[in-house]
């Protein structure tokens, strides 16, 4: 038991540290593009910290408290259902599509909190924020469906064996490249970065959801950026990049997943909500699916 | 009636023909300067307006002349074809300060009679709105006319700080600094 | 207290203990402070709003040019997410609302810039009619930039000083608006009218943070709790007298 | 046996004499010939009764004035024509026409329609079938004249001028059977059936004798005169014309069926008219612009129900006809009464729930049985029909497919009306129905219920009549004994 | 001794009379609260006996009618069905017990239709054969009509559109049934069950076809799904959630006795379709694919919460059929499991959103607002029920539709998967709008003195969200019950423990998912409490509005047409072709009726006497000789 509790203990609290490191590259990434000098390397915690020492703290009902807990508790709860190298957490006892649905938990936390902030500019937000979503998940649909069946295991740990045994040459981006690449777009979906950053666009709606937050719930929504690039990142090393077998060849993989997807996006404008619904039910969806065939072929 | 096209020339003829008493005086190349009487101005802008093509009512000032107890107001209107500005100037008395407005013939004169209106005080009969938009909470007289003493009203709503730094006393000293 | 009352002349913060901060009790309070205050000087978020002529000289600040980001400055849209209001430049009565409405929705603590003369005692529309002369006398203001605008260079030394402020505990402006608000308020509606008011209660805000000086309430106060809920008094059917928000003087 | 033979006469005689005895009792005073026309009725129904519990699986046979089998006239009661005599007195007395309904005149008419009715289902001769479908015929055209109005003068006589083809063309068919079987005695024909009338000559016969039947029968090509007649005699005459009188133009057939005609070809052409009929008749309801338009079409439909019934082989035909006549002649009557009083457009009957719940809660109730709801009686007629046609298989089950089809149209037009009746009045209300009004109609739902209740025994009652209705064998052997 | 079915049905019929007759009276929904909770406690000892071995409970009511036997017994499946109707008349009587049920026009008919819906259904369930199965259906359809028809206008419109594709559906499912009996030889389910395999492969094709669109009807699969929105809406409050509930089941109940109890999947596999991949079974499975995604898209589209309900009614019996017709016991278990969960969320929305529609009179998303702060604990009803309707962890909605996308996995079927994934995600979306429209964003003026709705209507919401709550933390409970069912249908039981469901290839423990879940919401309450200062809570006009000035004269508020881009990319989707096929089939239906109408007043029948004469002898004359 004392192994799972560190588990339970250990996993958010790497996850958060390593957010910290992806979020801090994010924006050297984003500076050094625009030929600035960048954050010093403690930024993300000055902020946070600053937020969260804030004196005064504006909140607009209970709903909107409850929530920021929502926010964090979902993501913990991903974080440790996700197999790291070394903490395998409770990822036996849900699977994949749990810890999809899990991820899911916190945006609606999320939506309801703005909502209850009674400010149009939000709810704006979040209805873009929920199309976007509707856009990028069923591009990766597709992928989880091709992946799920081609390892014909459903449940993390065993993806990650499978995908460790023969090296390099079983990794999930080896056996499924197409896959591969339509998860890494739908991801970056996910992530909310430039193309299809259409939920916080600070020209038209200030910061959608973010607008009412404030002090502590703006430094919880700093927090559940860290979470998110560590968990999608995470996830796409999982599912194609086999996994963590040594924490030293894990965290760069994530990196570089991260990396890969901040790099595009300080090149790009932002696109109109329906143009990230077409693009997204046009390109990925059909690479996903003639990935997917390539997967029914083999499997029977 | 077909417009016709040509110099201010033409114009001038035109006009001095339809109006009586109106003086018309070319100040530049492509200027006019109108002096009509009061109750012609609106025949005088539907006659620019609508035969001679000065369709851009472009801006209406008013001048205080406290002296004659008059407000001036001059309406320049611009015609794209000949590009000539014409600038039509009546003189309205001040203590009733109305006049009609021209918001019928050109629909942004509604803006600029509500602009006078709340700085000089003119009552421009028939304008849309005339509540005020810019000084929304004055409680004052219309501020542009040369009766509103504006110096002696700062020093009444505002504070300066007292600034009295040791270079400032050796240039007073010398008999400079700011004029009271 | 009227309007004309001479005001004291602003001077150097003397070099006495800081205002009693309401939570200073202990040690670990003590570190806790030193630390966030630390954090916060290394985290300023600036409140991006031109109200004057001067907010053209803040993106060579905040771009590569200047890159304000080293030392943990970056943008923000709205007031509730800043803590750095600047006022960039002269400042008409209408704006002056605008300003005072965004500073009341920052949350503390916060520090506010004037940039330029305008802001100082009203710059080159000294004697107008329509510009406010001084900023501080209505919201705290933690410093000046002097100049008809002042460049990059000035605002980034101000920045630094700010921060070298904020690090020693010592930017604490903000507590004087909760705690002689109700001077500010004087100010505020000898300019506006007796009906002025915003939709942020300060009075029950300083209450509930601890900052409630003996100027926090008084006449002017008084006049605001007259009126029953504000945000309802402006609706026409329930209150007909009043009915709008923007109201000239009878 | 024979002594329920000489009984078998008198269902015929008595209303046959009582037609011609009542006017001259009608000097004595009117209100003694109407009990006297009543009287005669109860004890033809006593008469059909006795008869029915008399007659076991073995038939009784009467030989008119003495004269044997194939040359005299034979009556054949067994118990399918017990049931239908007992059922027309029942509709009879009933609807037994009022005072104000042209009096004397409108009982004789009654009485010699059910003499006439009573002796079509009984006799075993074709040229008797004839003669008493023709009395039956006239009789009704007087009752339909008998509403007063130029309406109904019209319609009857364009009644008239129809039925007098009609009966014409079964003239023609009885010649052309009596020249090739050389016999008119039913068993006599049935006998030699299968060599005369084999070809040609019987399928014309049949034709003919189909549609001249078809008219009272109201079969498709001929019964467009339904709707006319319906809407302009009296409500009580509509009743038993729709409810009973029809029904016994379908006996006449089921017999000829049964006995004489078993060539494919004719039964299905008998099929094919029956399903235009109920098709014809289901989408003209749909359209109808008043109540009574709406069962008239209903009423075609039905009967069209009968008589694909009775082209499904064996006693599984029988006994589905039998049944679903039985249910239409206690429900179709009750319409007819209700309808009476709510006359006019369709739209006019909003409200109809709050001025006469009676009412509107007897329709629901008629319309769910004549849809075929469980458990009301309806429900078992169309089970036993559609069971048979499925079992039949083939063109029988496209057949009950198109019955299915059309049970939902006529929920549509049936359901119309209910949900206006119970919307709030739009403007004038429906007429309010007096007791004695919406009598007749309130003890035929009482029947209804009783029979849901009893739905057991009467099935197995109405399967051994239908067993012995069709065993033509029988019949001849009981006609004709030992003459085979 | 009565057997217990018997005692179960004659309380049904004595609440139906009891009901109708003291409907009026204060105490009647207490009257009717205490008969369904002793309907659902002898359903339960029904569920016991069945628990211990036996396969059916028999009925001592038996008829035979012209040959025809009937019989009613009640077995695992039937058991299941009727536990949720009792559950859900006993919730529906609860909430009629108190205020609510002061401001209804007719309470003795609702009470009564009420009662007579659970008797029918009832009926239903315990059918022991074909002929007794077809009875129960119709006096179902007959209840509901009578139900739908309560409030007249556009409820009775609406009814009727009902009644007319309950009946098409009920005729199609007359002719099954006398197809097996002149199969067969009878009516009874053995029979059928044994004789199929080898019945001609047309009958077999004829047979699926009317059973399925018979029941489909009910289940409102596509292209019979018309008229169940509007029918469930227009039903006054606790009925409606009633029919939302279990209504629209029993066309499952049947279904899955019909298709997999006595037909079997893998039968309906080896119904192959020419020339196509497909076969009965994955026809069916791809309609109900499509029935889960379409209904949910227009669902998103509606601007009535009660519509919006109602048509995600018709989207989540699309899961459920999807889930039994995989045929693997982990997708039946799926299935079933997520008959019971929509049960309890589902009821859980309705009477919520009927809470809202008693204290703001209306019902229409683009006229309410910001209610979070009058109506709190509507509110937490509703977000739970959300929460379930759309299938997120903490609630039971999610283990259901976990087990069915874990069984598509398993069976390798991903197009499925992505459907019912497409469907998920409609609903999270137009879940959403459900709740911020209503109880989110700005209060609106009228609606400042609104009260919580009384006690006598929370109670059964909350209680329905909490059973939903804790079926979702503890599956194992609900599952037990599914098990039930699942052992009548023989296709074998998933084994599964109180958490959840252990499989080689990936397992879901919900006692740790939710477990976890919970204790990291309360590690973000206490970072939440004790980092940071103490909150202050603001009223809503003080907000950001760009240096703008609120107040309560001007309605800051985005709610109409809430989400704008989607709209835009899927709006020219919505063709409404099925609305178009009904219409089609009106107009012909009318066109026939004017011609046949038009044959009889066109001549005088004379003039067709000779037509029909001559034609009718030049037929003898020709074809007669044959």
């Amino acid at each position: 038991m004392l192994e799972l509790f560190a588990d339970l203990v250990l996993m958010p609290l790497i996850a958060f540290l390593f957010g910290l490191v992806l979020v801090l590259m994010a924006r050297r990434v984003r500076a050094k593009i625009e030929r600035r000098v960048g954050p010093p390397v403690l930024q993300p915690i000055y902020d946070i910290v600053k937020l969260y020492a804030k004196k005064t703290q504006i909140s607009h009902g209970l709903m909107h408290d409850v929530s920021i807990m929502m926010l964090l508790g979902g993501f913990i709860t991903a974080e440790i259902f996700l197999p790291v190298p070394g903490l395998d957490g409770l990822a036996a006892e849900g699977d994949l599509v749990t810890l999809v649905y899990i991820m899911m938990v916190p945006m609606l936390g999320l939506a309801l909190g703005v909502g209850s902030c009674a400010n149009p500019n939000g709810s704006i937000g979040i209805s873009r924020a929920l199309t976007s979503m509707l856009a990028y998940d069923v591009p990766f649909v597709v992928v989880i469906a091709g992946a799920l069946i081609h390892y014909g295991s459903s449940n993390l740990i065993d993806v990650v064996r499978i995908q460790q045994e023969g090296g390099v040459s079983t990794w999930g981006v080896t056996t499924m490249p197409l896959l591969a690449f339509a998860g890494l777009i739908a991801m970056h979906g996910m992530l909310g970065k430039e193309p299809f950053e259409l939920y916080i666009a600070p020209a038209e709606i200030a910061t959608g959801p973010m607008v009412e937050m404030s002090g502590k719930y703006m430094g919880a929504l700093f927090v559940m950026q860290c979470f998110q690039f560590y968990t999608v990142g995470v996830l796409y090393v999982t599912m194609f990049l086999g996994g963590g077998e040594m924490w030293l060849t894990f965290l760069p993989k994530v990196a570089a997943v991260i990396f890969i997807s901040v790099a595009i996006t300080n090149v790009f404008g932002r696109y109109k909500t329906e143009d990230v619904i077409r693009w997204m039910w046009r390109w990925p969806t059909a690479i996903g699916l003639v990935g997917l065939a390539f997967v029914m072929l083999k499997v029977n | 009636m077909t417009v016709e096209t040509g110099t201010p020339a033409t114009i001038v003829d035109t006009i001095q023909h339809e109006i009586p008493g109106i003086k018309v005086t070319k100040q530049g190349e492509r200027r006019l300067r109108i002096d009509v009487a009061r109750d012609s101005l609106p025949a005088l802008l539907e006659l620019l307006k609508g035969r001679l093509g000065f369709i851009h009512l472009s801006a209406i000032s008013c001048v205080d002349w406290p002296e004659t107890d008059e407000f001036e107001l001059v309406y320049h209107v611009w015609s794209y074809e000949r590009k000539t500005l014409a600038s039509a100037h009546i003189t309205i008395p001040r203590n009733p300060g109305r006049f009609v407005s021209v918001y019928d013939i050109h629909t942004p004169a509604g803006f600029y009679e509500r602009d006078i209106h709340e700085m000089f005080g003119v009552v421009f009969v028939g304008a849309p709105n005339l509540r005020p938009f810019i000084l929304t909470s004055w409680g004052g007289p219309p501020p542009m006319l040369k009766s509103f003493n504006t110096r002696e009203y700062v020093n009444q709503t505002y504070e300066w700080v007292d600034y009295q730094p040791d270079w400032l006393k050796d240039v007073e000293a010398k008999g400079g600094g700011v004029e009271k | 207290m009227t309007g004309s009352e001479k005001v004291p002349v602003v001077t150097d913060q003397p070099e006495t203990c800081r205002v009693a901060d309401a939570e200073e009790k202990s040690l670990l309070r003590k570190v806790m402070d030193n630390f966030a205050d630390h954090c916060r000087s290394r985290s300023l978020f600036v409140l991006h709003y031109c109200t004057g002529c001067g907010a053209i000289e803040l993106p060579p600040t905040i771009t590569s040019r200047f890159d304000m980001e080293r030392v943990g400055v970056s943008p923000m849209v709205t007031p509730r997410q800043a803590d750095l209001l600047l006022i960039t430049g002269y400042l008409s009565v209408k704006t002056l609302k605008r300003v005072i409405l965004s500073y009341e929705q920052m949350q503390a603590p916060k520090y506010v810039v004037g940039f330029g003369s305008c802001t100082i005692n009203g710059g080159m529309y000294w004697n107008s009619y329509a510009t406010v002369k001084r900023l501080d006398q209505y919201i705290p203001v933690d410093s000046y930039i002097a100049g008809c605008m002042p460049r990059p260079e000035a605002i980034q030394q101000v920045f630094l000083d700010l921060m070298a402020k904020i690090d020693a505990g010592k930017a604490t402006a903000w507590q004087d608006y909760y705690l002689n608000y109700d001077a500010y308020l004087g100010r505020q509606m000898n300019l506006f009218g007796q009906d002025w008011h915003t939709p942020t209660d300060v009075v029950a805000e300083a209450k509930h943070y601890g900052y409630v000086g003996n100027g926090t309430t008084g006449e002017h106060t008084a006049l605001l709790d007259q009126r029953a809920t504000w945000s309802l008094d402006t609706v026409p059917e329930l209150y007909p007298a009043r009915g709008r928000n923007e109201r000239s003087r009878p | 046996m024979t002594s329920g033979a000489n009984t078998l006469v008198l269902p015929i005689v008595l209303p046959l004499l009582g037609a011609f005895l009542l006017p001259l009792v009608a000097r004595f005073g009117d209100g003694l010939a109407r009990a006297l026309g009543i009287v005669l009725v109860v004890v033809n129904i006593f008469l059909g009764w006795t008869l029915w519990s008399a007659v076991g699986t073995e038939a009784a046979v009467t030989a008119l004035g003495g004269f044997e089998a194939p040359l005299g006239i034979v009556l054949y009661g067994d118990r399918l024509a017990a049931l239908f005599v007992a059922v027309l007195a029942v509709g009879a007395l009933i609807f037994w026409p009022r005072a104000e309904h042209g009096g004397v005149k409108a009982y004789t008419l009654t009485l010699l329609l059910v003499a006439g009715g009573s002796g079509l289902v009984l006799s075993g001769d074709l040229f008797n079938i004839f003669v008493f479908y023709e009395i039956v015929a006239v009789a009704s055209y007087g009752l339909a004249a008998s509403s007063g109005d130029k309406a109904g003068f019209g319609a009857a006589l364009r009644y008239l001028v129809l039925g007098a083809l009609g009966s014409s063309l079964v003239l023609i068919g009885i010649g052309l059977v009596y020249a090739a079987a050389g016999t008119l005695n039913l068993a006599d024909i049935a006998r030699l059936a299968p060599e005369k009338l084999s070809g040609t000559t019987g399928l014309a016969a049949f034709l003919l004798l189909v549609l001249g039947f078809g008219v009272k029968a109201e079969l498709f090509p001929v019964n467009t005169w339904v709707p006319e007649v319906y809407a302009a005699a009296p409500m009580r005459v509509t009743a038993i014309l729709a409810g009973v009188v029809s029904k016994l133009a379908m006996v006449v057939i089921l017999r000829l069926l049964v006995l004489v005609f078993h060539d494919p070809a004719a039964i299905s052409l008998l099929m094919a008219v029956a399903i235009v009929t109920i098709v014809a008749g289901e989408f003209a309801a749909y359209r109808a612009s008043d109540l009574n338009r709406t069962f008239a079409y209903s009423s075609i439909a039905q009967l069209g129900l009968v008589a694909l019934a009775l082209t499904i082989p064996a006693t599984a035909g029988i006994l589905a006809a039998i049944a679903v006549a039985l249910h239409h002649a206690v429900v179709k009557p009750a319409f007819f009464v209700i309808a009476a009083k709510w006359r006019g457009p369709l739209a006019g009957l909003a409200g109809g729930a709050r001025v006469a719940p009676a009412a509107a809660g007897l329709f629901v109730l008629l319309a769910l049985s004549i849809i075929g709801i469980p458990p009301l009686p309806g429900f078992w007629a169309k089970l036993v029909l559609l069971g048979g046609a499925f079992d039949a298989g083939g063109a029988y089950a496209f057949a009950a497919a198109v019955v299915l089809a059309a049970t939902v149209v006529e929920a549509a037009y049936l359901f119309r009306v209910v949900a206006r009746i119970w919307q709030p009045a739009a403007g004038a209300k429906p007429a309010h129905f007096a007791f004695s009004d919406l009598s007749p109609a309130l003890l035929l739902g009482v029947i209804l219920i009783v029979a849901t209740l009893f739905v057991a025994p009467i099935g197995t009652a109405l399967s051994g009549a239908a067993a012995s209705a069709a065993d033509a064998g029988s019949y001849v052997a009981r006609v004709l004994p030992g003459r085979m | 001794m009565i057997g217990l079915l018997d005692t179960l049905l004659v309380l049904a019929l004595l609440t139906t009379v009891g009901l109708y007759v003291f409907g009026a009276n204060r105490f009647a929904g207490y009257i009717g609260m205490a008969a369904y909770a002793a309907m659902t406690v002898i359903v339960v000892l029904v569920g016991q006996t069945l628990s211990g071995g036996e396969t059916a409970v028999p009925s001592a009511m038996a008829f035979t009618v012209l040959g025809y036997p009937m019989t009613w017994r009640i077995d695992g499946l039937g058991w299941f069905f009727a536990l949720l109707t009792t559950g859900a008349g006993f919730f529906a009587a609860w909430y009629m017990s108190g205020e609510w049920n002061e401001a209804q026009p007719n309470k003795r008919i609702q009470h009564g239709t009420l009662a007579l819906n659970v008797l029918a259904m009832l009926l239903l369930v315990s059918s022991g054969d074909f002929l007794s199965l077809f009875i129960g259906w119709e006096i179902v359809s007959w209840a509901a009509f009578a139900m739908m028809t309560q409030l007249g206008g556009p409820a009775a419109t609406a009814a009727l559109r009902y009644l007319l594709y309950a009946l098409a559906g009920a005729m199609a499912l007359f002719a099954g049934i006398l197809i097996v009996r002149s199969a067969t030889g009878s009516f009874a389910f053995e029979d059928f069950a044994a004789a199929v395999p080898n019945l001609p492969t047309a009958t077999k094709w004829v047979l699926f076809v009317l059973f399925t669109a018979g029941f489909g009807v009910k289940m409102a699969i596509v292209p019979f799904h018309l008229w169940q929105a509007p029918a469930y809406s227009f039903t006054p409050g606790a009925s409606s959630s009633f029919l939302n509930a279990v209504s629209a089941r029993m066309g499952l109940f049947a279904l899955t006795l019909v298709l997999i109890k006595l037909m079997g999947p893998a039968l309906l596999a080896g119904m192959d379709i020419a020339y196509t991949w497909f076969d009965a079974r994955s026809a069916l499975l791809w309609l109900t694919a499509i029935t889960m995604i379409v209904p949910t898209y227009i669902a998103l589209m509606q601007t009535d919460a009660r519509m919006l309900l109602a048509w995600h009614g018709i989207g989540q019996g699309g899961y459920m059929l999807l889930g039994i017709l995989v045929g693997t016991p982990l997708g039946l278990a799926g299935g079933l499991l997520h008959t019971f969960n929509y049960a309890t969320y589902q009821m859980a929305l309705m009477l919520a959103v009927f809470a809202v529609v008693h204290r703001t009179k209306t019902a229409d998303l683009d006229e309410l607002g910001g209610l979070i702060t009058r109506m709190p604990f509507t509110y937490i009803t509703l977000l739970m029920g959300i929460i379930g309707l759309a299938g997120l962890p903490p609630m039971n909605g999610f283990v259901s539709k976990w087990m069915i996308y874990k069984s598509l996995l398993n069976t390798a079927q991903p197009l499925l998967l992505i459907a019912a994934f497409i469907g998920t995600l409609g609903t999270i979306l137009s879940v959403y709008k459900l709740i911020h429209n209503i109880f989110l964003g700005q209060l609106r003026l009228e609606h400042r003195e609104v009260k919580e709705a009384p006690l006598s209507m929370l109670l059964p919401m909350l209680t329905l969200a909490g059973i939903g709550f804790v079926t979702g933390w503890m599956p194992g409970l609900a599952l037990s019950m599914v098990d039930i069912a699942q052992s009548a249908l023989g296709i074998g039981l998933q084994p599964h423990h109180l958490g959840g469901v252990d499989l080689p290839n990936g397992s879901l423990n919900m006692l740790w998912v939710v477990g976890v879940l919970i204790a990291a919401i309360g590690v973000g309450a206490l970072i939440f409490y004790f980092l940071g200062n103490r909150r202050w809570e603001v009223s809503q006009y003080d907000n950001y509005a760009g240096g703008h000035f609120l107040s309560a004269d001007v309605r800051y508020h985005f709610s109409h047409e809430f989400y704008p881009g989607l709209a835009r990319v899927i709006g020219p989707w919505y063709r409404g072709w099925v609305v178009k096929m009904e219409r089609g089939l009106q107009t012909l239906v009318a066109v026939l009726g004017d011609l046949s109408g038009g044959v009889f007043r066109f001549a005088h029948t004379p003039f067709y006497l000779l037509v029909a004469v001559s034609l009718g002898l030049l037929w003898v004359g020709l074809f007669g000789k044959i």
